[in-house]
């Protein structure tokens, strides 16, 4: 884990920089409120991307986490208003999600339709279905121990960065020391290969949109309980906002390469690039335009980083030439 | 009870889009025995060592396993019955460390929560590597090993647990004699505790060190199951191609003429360093080393793959610029890469695609692609180097080894290169198509183009280059003329790392 | 299909009139309730709606497609809100000239771009998102704590929208009559409640002495209600917007928002459907009928 | 070409499939007008699923093709208003998309940035900058040759519908009958083997994505006449729409494999489907859901009957090699 955060020094870097620039061009940036704040506005896409991760480290993708995440929201907002406490409510939701990530991971592993159209359908049906059921309808006001215990704050710590926290801790154990999670990046490393060496492939790739499912219903939680409202529209561009902090986190697209470290660095740089243009009151046209420049400039700084790093590795110049005098001559 | 039958697969059909490639195939093995199977290209070796690793499933035929029948459906299931197995084509995971990679899908974990325990796994991965006499890092990524150490890995992952099946499809085609050598002390030892060994080689010589019985097969179907102490090579070779090869010729000399290339002092890191040599018009020149020598780096550099840190280039006296293979194709030079699926083929294209495009102008009229002259084209290479196919359309993905490295030789042969680089041509190949491949090299020589064989198979080297040149560890060590004394034991300490007597 | 109706028109057999009601959207309570409005138009009148809406409010391509199609199935009339102003322009066209009344409501059609085009007259049922703007920025100035003194902030909807620039500019319209009134913050939460929180709350960050907030829409008022309160300054910092959800309403009463702009979209969407019969029955209708803005407040 | 339309011929069947429903089901589907209708309405996302199409046998993607249309349509409609004619705007607006499209292929091929994340970066950027320059505002009103000409009708024809045509056609030409068109299957299909046989990778690749600007300069002059208006915020969604398109023609997103008839049928299919749901007037919310299902639906199914298909050849005929000489080159 350490090692692999190490290895997205480029964005490390990227990070600090535009910490600086902010810091010194905005007197609020540094406010311990003010960073807080950062934190509590990424938590949702944090920890939609850390199931993003899971998906894409298979060399999948998932199109359809911003209606899961409504399609959660929704009934959790309906089962809130049934009075039958909180605990129910909050595991719908959360089941739901998995339940929509299963049926992705179904189409996807079983029936072999390719991850970006069965999960473009899903991004389709789910929303369908969560304007379907509340017939367009926002739903409002829930019972404040529901929005404490999603969106409160815990010795002014907001609880969903504590949320964002355990998620993102559990997917590093997940991915680095078990066997599921070895298996994950077997999978996107060489999926033939790990059908080979005896893996379930289905199930493991199943299980990856399960996840992903379940981190919508988690983001459900806490979007319910911060707008304080269930919205069938939720989540527009979360797909987006998840695959870019994947990406920028340095995990391919092709799979079999990244990690949570790097999603993590990946939704903080671009929360906190979107802070800071609100806080500099930059125009909103402009921020636009910042915001793709910056986040490809991250990239390319990393990846050129990367790319010197390699190709002095190649050279063989931090690795011993295979000692052959040590070796018994043949014959 | 040495005799007792382990395996028996009777009447196993196996037939893929377009192509039989098992057709009703007996086959038993035995406890304590290295079997072998022995067969051209193509010939559905690997099928049928897949139906019994559940990569592949038969169409009919029973498989019996002590006597009892099983249905192998996939991986795991044959891993449970105490079969493992090495791939032909590798399959390991890149961006994972040895350890991990060896012990994929059987991890050790330890309470709680069942944590992978990559210390025990990597103390095990280094156990095994003693145990092999080779020297591998567990930690290290896959994908910063070299082809050879990649192959070590695979075979020390059909080591981590005890089988009573150990199949081996071509583990020796790209490492070191030394490392083939260890490899045979394993198998050796492992005959003893009763384990038995399908093995695939088209390596004939090495057969007779550890092969007991040798079952052959051709176009699908099995020719017979033979003793090895029964029958000499060519006779195996006989029933391989159905019909006796003619001897090779020894390198002929009258037709080299001037100097055409002329390298000078390329270095790359410490990889290749210094590294000076001229190669002569109608040549052919082999390069031998171990295994990291620097070989394939070397070429690549000259092709222009890789950028070099310092050296130049003088073809026919005039110094190039090649920094791109672009450059390198420009100037009439080609290379044959060693790994094939990596670098050399597009898995998805059909043959006919594949071997026109390093010179698709050759078939264009003007502006226009010619599907018409790329048919003939194609088909005139298919049927010139023999490629076992029933049409040039064929996904190249779908042909055996040997067939994919002769589509490659039709790509390179098409585009007219003064200078081609063999980098390990024979990789893999079976014995008529080396054969083959063999008299196709003298017969462009004596048209007048060069030569550079890169190769690990040192016979290969003495019998078809005019001259070797020896790397080791990055550096030129040494330069032979074949004029018909030079023998393995004269290269060999060069190769190692020792003062050679240059001639 | 068209047949099927179990409840017949008033004329028992004429044969039963069809209208196509286009709006931008129904995943916005806005238009929900305009639907509300058509449909029971429809009933009273005894004519079957279709109802077609885009995926989101700036598919105009779609609305576009809509249009057309209905073109071709041949509806009696079209009563329509569009997604943008010029854009659906030549579209109208085509209905107009294959004879197909139409009604706009709503979103104004451009009348240049009308008359460019050659667009016969078309009767406006609707309400002006600029006077509206301004109606919720006068009453946000007159709340301030200083009488028309203070910093105020606006969230604006979907850039390069027109009634996200309509109501943007009437609020700066009202605010500029005062001198001081300071706006130190001018940004687009995209019409969303979970932006609106995320901005609302730099914003305040950057601005902790803002007085009031004028956003352009209910849900985005929604999220910057939540902002407010999370900083403890509920009621503190006053909140107009737009749209009079429900919700806002019983904000309204909590005292957590000051007042929320009344467009009448049921009655927007009524008058159209009623007055598309009445073109279809060659009755006059008016060229131009406000419904009346009205700026709910406590 | 040809084979490969009958390799897609699981799609065919599912559109043959709706055309048939959608003809039983409403007596207005089958009109002259209603079947153009569909074709003009589909001729945008076509074109523009065509350059999309070269993009992904590359094996990358182009997620900026909506701010690419829009910007285009900007710059057309800002020239348009210098009165000085319409040949230069209509030029201009597709050579600022061949540009934008040249700056994508700059980043990915050249500074080796992930597709993913550089054409994210120029959505964002291409987007803000034409919201910039118009301040927002939408430009409108147009001279009517210049309507005539992008989106008129020729002998009741919309011309769009011709360009849609004539662009697939060329786009056909040239990846199954030039060398270039070739390169993008080889680069698609494994780039490292394109690179070794002298194929300038870096100058093809972008080439893809110059090619997929023009695409959509072209989307924009058609979208500019058609709604005789120039809009900054044109286009959203787009990118969804033609990768939909090209994967369900069967492209697949790993690159080297694919076609352009394929593509057509992708995009045709989804056009019909969203006229006939409006044919049928079936409730927007419904709509969505139906969507989803059809495509992911249509695209099993064509997956279902390739393995079917695959494993009967399985026991097929064997083309003898000599026949091959004899066999008529298909065009
Ligand atoms: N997945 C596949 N799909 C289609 N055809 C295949 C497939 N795998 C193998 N074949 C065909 O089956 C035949 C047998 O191939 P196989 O790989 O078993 O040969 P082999 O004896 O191992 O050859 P080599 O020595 O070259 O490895 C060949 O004609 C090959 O083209
Ligand atoms: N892409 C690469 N990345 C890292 N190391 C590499 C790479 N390619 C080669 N090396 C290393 O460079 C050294 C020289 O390798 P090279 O392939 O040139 O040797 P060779 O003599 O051709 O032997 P081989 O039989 O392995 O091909 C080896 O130590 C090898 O591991
Ligand atoms: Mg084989
Ligand atoms: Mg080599």
């Amino acid at each position: 884990m350490f090692h692999k955060i190490a290895d997205r020094f480029g964005i490390g870097i990227a990070i600090v920089a535009l910490f600086v620039f902010l810091s010194v061009s905005s007197p609020h940036f540094l406010d311990i409120a003010n960073l807080l704040n950062i934190l509590l506005q990424v938590s949702i896409s944090t920890i939609i991307a850390v199931g993003m991760t899971f998906v894409i480290l298979t060399s999948g993708i998932d199109l359809s986490v911003g209606p899961l995440t409504a399609f959660s929201s929704v009934i959790i907002g309906l089962t809130l208003h049934l009075d039958i406490g909180i605990g129910i409510p909050i595991l719908s939701g959360i089941l739901v999600g998995a339940l929509l990530g299963f049926m992705n991971g179904i189409l996807i592993a079983k029936l072999k339709i390719p991850a970006f159209i069965a999960t473009l359908g899903m991004m389709s049906v789910a929303r369908g279905a969560a304007l379907f059921i509340t017939n367009g309808q926002t739903i409002h006001m829930f019972p404040s121990e529901f929005r404490f215990i999603s969106a409160g704050n815990l010795m002014s710590i907001p609880i969903p960065v504590i949320y964002a926290l355990v998620v993102v801790m559990i997917a590093i154990f997940i991915l680095n020391y078990t066997k599921f999670g070895r298996h994950i990046y077997a999978i996107g490393g060489n999926k033939e290969a790990a059908r080979l060496s005896g893996i379930n492939v289905k199930s493991v790739e199943t299980w990856a949109y399960i996840i992903c499912g379940i981190t919508c219903g988690i983001g459900a939680v806490i979007l319910t309980g911060r707008l304080n409202a269930a919205q069938p529209i939720a989540g527009i561009g979360y797909e987006l906002d998840a695959i870019a902090a994947v990406i920028i986190g340095g995990t391919s697209l092709n799979g079999g390469e990244g990690s949570i470290g790097g999603t993590l660095m990946g939704a903080i740089l671009i929360g906190m690039l979107r802070n800071g243009l609100n806080l500099l009151n930059v125009s909103p046209f402009l921020q636009q335009i910042v915001i793709g420049a910056v986040i490809v400039s991250a990239v390319f700084f990393d990846q050129y980083r990367r790319s010197k790093k390699d190709s002095s590795a190649a050279k063989g110049l931090n690795r011993p030439i295979e000692a052959v005098g040590a070796t018994k001559p043949y014959q | 009870m040495d005799n007792e039958v382990i395996l028996r697969m009777q009447d196993i059909n196996k037939a893929f889009p377009g192509v039989q490639a098992l057709n009703h195939i007996n086959f038993e093995l035995r406890k304590g025995e290295v079997h072998c199977l022995l067969g051209e290209n193509g010939a559905g070796k690997s099928t049928l060592i897949k139906i019994m690793s559940g990569a592949h499933q038969k169409d009919s035929g029973t498989v019996l396993l002590y006597g009892k029948e099983v249905d192998i459906k996939n991986a795991h299931i044959s891993r449970d019955l105490g079969i493992s197995t090495i791939y032909q084509e590798m399959s390991l995971i890149p961006g994972m460390s040895v350890a991990e990679n060896i012990f994929l899908g059987e991890e050790i974990v330890k309470s709680p929560f069942y944590i992978v325990d990559k210390e025990k796994m990597e103390k095990q991965a280094e156990e095994i590597f003693r145990e092999m006499n080779i020297d591998i890092n567990p930690k290290g990524l896959v994908k910063e090993m070299s082809t050879a150490q990649q192959q070590m890995v695979e075979i020390a992952r059909s080591l981590v647990k005890k089988r009573q099946i150990i199949i081996m499809d071509e583990p020796t085609s790209s490492i070191s004699d030394k490392d083939t050598h260890e490899l045979f002390r394993i198998i050796r030892k492992l005959k003893g505790q009763g384990v038995a060994i399908i093995y695939i080689s088209h390596r004939l010589q090495e057969l007779s060190e550890i092969v007991d019985r040798i079952t052959v097969m051709r176009d699908g179907q099995d020719i017979g199951t033979v003793n090895m102490k029964d029958v000499t090579i060519d006779q195996l070779i006989t029933m391989m191609v159905g019909r006796t090869l003619e001897k090779m010729d020894k390198p002929v000399r009258d037709h080299i003429g001037e100097v055409l290339l002329e390298v000078k002092n390329i270095s790359w890191g410490n990889v290749v360093q210094n590294a000076s040599f001229i190669l002569r018009r109608g040549e052919i020149l082999g390069f031998a080393g171990l295994v990291g020598a620097g070989r394939s780096e070397l070429m690549r550099l000259l092709f222009g793959a890789e950028k070099m840190d310092a050296g130049r280039i003088l073809l026919q006296g005039a110094q190039v610029e090649i920094h791109s293979p672009i450059q390198a194709i420009g100037h009439g030079i080609g290379y044959l890469s060693e790994d094939r699926k990596r670098d050399g083929l597009v898995l998805s294209m059909g043959i006919d695609q594949n071997i026109t495009m390093a010179n698709l102008p050759r078939v264009c009229n003007g502006f226009f692609l010619s599907r018409k002259k790329e048919q003939l084209e194609a088909k005139n290479s298919v049927q010139a180097l023999n490629v076992a196919t029933n049409s040039i359309h064929k996904l190249v993905k779908f042909l055996s080894g040997g067939n994919q490295q002769k589509v490659i030789i039709g790509k390179w042969l098409l585009t007219d290169c003064q200078i081609l680089i063999f980098d390990e041509p024979t990789r893999g190949i079976d014995v008529g198509a080396k054969a083959e491949i063999y008299k196709l090299m003298n017969r462009l020589a004596q048209l007048g183009k060069s030569i550079i064989m890169v190769s690990s198979d040192l016979p290969e080297i003495i019998r078809v280059s005019n001259r070797v040149i020896v790397m080791n560890q990055g550096r030129i060590a040494g330069e032979f003329e074949n004029d018909g004394t030079i023998t393995q034991e004269g290269i060999m300490p060069l190769m190692l790392g020792g003062v050679g007597n240059v001639s | 299909g068209s047949s099927g109706s179990d409840k017949p028109a008033a004329k028992a057999d004429k044969k039963e009139l069809k209208i196509g009601f286009v709006m931008k959207t129904l995943s916005n309570p806005f238009f929900i309730s305009m639907e509300k409005g058509a449909q029971k138009a429809g009933k009273e009148l005894g004519v079957k709606l279709e109802v077609q809406v885009g995926q989101e409010e700036t598919s105009i391509e779609q609305q576009i497609a809509i249009v057309e199609n209905m073109i071709a199935t041949k509806v009696d009339a079209i009563c329509i809100a569009p997604g943008g102003s010029k854009e659906i322009v030549p579209v109208l066209k085509k209905a107009q000239d294959a004879g197909i009344p139409i009604i706009n409501i709503d979103n104004r059609i451009d009348a240049d771009a009308a008359k460019a085009a050659g667009l016969k007259p078309i009767p406006y049922v609707g309400a002006s998102n600029l006077d509206g703007g301004y109606l919720a920025g006068k009453y946000l100035a007159e709340q301030l704590k200083g009488k028309g003194k203070g910093k105020v902030a606006i969230i604006e909807g979907i850039q390069g929208v027109d009634n996200a620039e309509g109501r943007k500019n009437g609020a700066k319209k009202a605010f500029a009559e005062y001198k001081d009134i300071q706006i130190v913050a001018s940004q687009s939460a995209n019409w969303k409640t979970e932006e609106g929180l995320n901005v609302m709350t730099n914003i305040l960050q950057a601005n902790p002495d803002l007085n009031g907030v004028f956003c352009a829409n209910d849900m985005m008022a929604f999220g910057a209600i939540q902002a407010i309160d999370g900083v403890g300054k509920s009621g503190k910092i006053i909140v107009t917007a737009y749209d009079a959800l429900d919700q806002a309403k019983v904000y309204i009463k909590e005292g957590k928002m000051a007042s929320t702009v009344d467009q009448k979209p049921d009655d927007q969407g009524y008058y159209g459907v009623k007055y598309a019969v009445d073109l279809i029955n060659k009755k006059e209708v008016p060229m131009e009928y406000m419904v009346k803005l009205e700026n709910i407040t406590k």
